[in-house]
């Protein structure tokens, strides 16, 4: 019994120090001759069973790896800042303020086609969602703003985003350059 | 002066040859580290004139093998001489040296130092070390990073592609607004329904802004070319301003000749 | 108790998956909040304490290393380092007891000039790093350990250093002589 739990030791450490999966072969040399390797392995699979950590077998040999069920502990959060490009960004402007809308729509408004991938980050990023499908030929899907794209962007409902009329108001919408950047300057020369 | 020895060694350029030229020791205290060791005593209860004469001994020892002996193995040589006569002669008094007591008690306590750095070293290398008698895990689950977009867009940069792509789609001529504003010559004509006033009386600058001038982009133009009108008056001796201080309203007044 | 087996499990695929020591806090990161991480770390400690690998202190942090009496099994894991010279070790020694020092202490405690690569060489073994100026003179660099350092040698922190508390106690780690050195006049007279 204490013989056992020698082995069972030397295995633990050599497990865990080990930078590839072992094979009994590579076990059987480290480890004294005259004991049944496939046997520890077994006891030592059954000790660690229900531990955070198994021995299972993966390619090569056996190794601990951690549970299965535990993996989410060993996920870490990476926050990448990206830029969208200016279709992607037209392309949600046009979302939220046509909603629901179908890709073809969104095209039709745009006059060019919607490359793939634009309306998939929008909805990766998780700002358009799916809002059902349009009772027209070929039933197409339509796009819409999610709660996250309102929480983002301080919205309460859809409804706050400026209308196009306050969009005048602004200057954002006029062709004509902001007032306060209009000098008129034949009128002050003189 | 075994802090003098530090820097002096600091001007040699490379030890290494120093170490061969010297058997093998790393320095004057070095040396003087394992003569001390000779003695089989507690480096507390080290006699430092018994020391001081084994050094010198060993530097005479080096020099009839006819081996240069590198510079501060020499300074020490001399300092050990000044300490043994130091530590031999009465005492001086009213001397602010330090005694030869108190300079032997430094040069122990410096070889002290150094020994119990020694120990230390060993100490710390028989250590159980990891990657050489203890291990870490070799093989560890990688850890998986769950990337977490964030795009960095303003509700002002949808509002504005937007507005953009609806510009763009309209493509309504640009008509250049012409704006009011209100002249210098406009600003003089006001102006001048004080000259002339026979009683002179302090008034404020913008009272001479016309009424009709309501908006702020317009009132603006109007201060400008009341102000630069007022100054032209007072270049030319019509009138006087006054401003108590920074931002506060200019006041103006007929100046009677 | 289901619950402690729960939060072992967890902190052993944690343990098992992290390469460097853990501090309660990494930990607590990725734990529930209402549990006393110091009772776990207790009861992995034992659990394990009769195993081939330990949970051990290190470095202010916890980690699982395989059992010192095991080296003998883990030739092959060996890392090989290169052997530092009498003068490097030294002054590691010096550097880690009378941290954060500068070089030209450094010298004065040996009694000789560093040679120049002495110093880069603990540094690129990630051992030494630098440690702020001294107010002085020229303002000199200071050097200290590293964590690696503790790691390295199996060192919760620097105040565990074989023999430091004895040393700081006789006055051998203070940069003067103490004021009421004892000179013993007879010894020194013979």
């Amino acid at each position: 019994m204490a013989q056992d739990d020698k082995i069972i030791r030397m295995m633990e450490a050599i497990f865990f120090a080990a930078v590839q999966p072992l094979s009994e072969e590579d076990l059987s040399d480290r480890l004294p001759d005259d004991i049944n390797i496939k046997d520890y392995i077994d006891k030592i699979k059954i000790k660690y069973s229900s531990c955070g950590v198994n021995l299972i077998k993966v390619a090569g040999g056996w190794s601990f790896r951690t549970a299965p069920d535990l993996s989410f502990l060993l996920e870490k959060e990476r926050t990448v800042t990206r830029r969208l490009s200016r279709a992607a960004i037209e392309t949600l402007a046009i979302i939220a303020y046509h909603q629901p809308i179908t890709r073809a729509e969104i095209e039709e408004i745009r006059g060019v086609a919607l490359s793939k991938g634009t309306v998939d980050l929008l909805m990766e990023a998780n700002w358009v969602i799916l809002k059902g499908r349009k009772k027209a030929p070929g039933r197409p899907v339509m796009y819409g703003t999610s709660n996250e794209f309102l929480d983002h962007f301080g919205l309460d409902n859809v409804g706050d985003l400026p209308g196009i009329e306050e969009l005048k108001a602004t200057g954002l919408l006029s062709p004509e350059p902001p007032q306060n950047i209009n000098t008129n300057d034949d009128e002050n020369q003189n | 002066m075994i802090n003098n020895l530090t820097e002096n060694n600091a001007s040699i350029e490379n030890p290494i040859s120093l170490v061969i030229d010297m058997e093998g020791y790393e320095g004057p205290l070095d040396v003087l580290l394992a003569l001390a060791r000779k003695q089989k005593v507690d480096l507390n209860k080290l006699s430092i004139l018994t020391l001081a004469d084994q050094y010198l001994a060993f530097i005479k020892k080096i020099k009839e093998k006819n081996i240069e002996i590198a510079a501060d193995y020499l300074v020490m040589a001399a300092w050990l001489v000044y300490l043994k006569s130091k530590l031999l002669l009465p005492k001086e008094e009213n001397n602010d040296e330090l005694s030869g007591d108190e300079l032997a008690a430094r040069l122990q306590w410096q070889l002290r130092r150094l020994d119990s750095m020694r120990e230390a070293a060993k100490k710390i290398m028989t250590r159980n070390r990891l990657g050489m008698d203890i291990f870490p895990r070799g093989f560890p689950d990688k850890i998986k990073f769950k990337k977490n977009s964030v795009f960095n867009l303003s509700l002002f940069d949808i509002l504005k592609a937007y507005s953009d792509f609806n510009s763009r789609s309209k493509k309504k001529p640009y008509i250049k607004k012409r704006l009011f504003a209100h002249t210098m010559d406009d600003a003089l004509k006001w102006l001048s329904t004080i000259i002339g006033s026979p009683v002179p009386k302090w008034e404020l600058l913008v009272s001479f802004i016309p009424e009709s001038i309501i908006s702020n982009q317009d009132k603006k133009s109007a201060i400008t070319a009341t102000f630069s009108a007022s100054l032209e008056l007072v270049k030319d001796g019509k009138v006087v301003i006054q401003q108590d201080k920074e931002f506060s309203p200019i006041y103006i007044k007929n100046k009677l000749v």
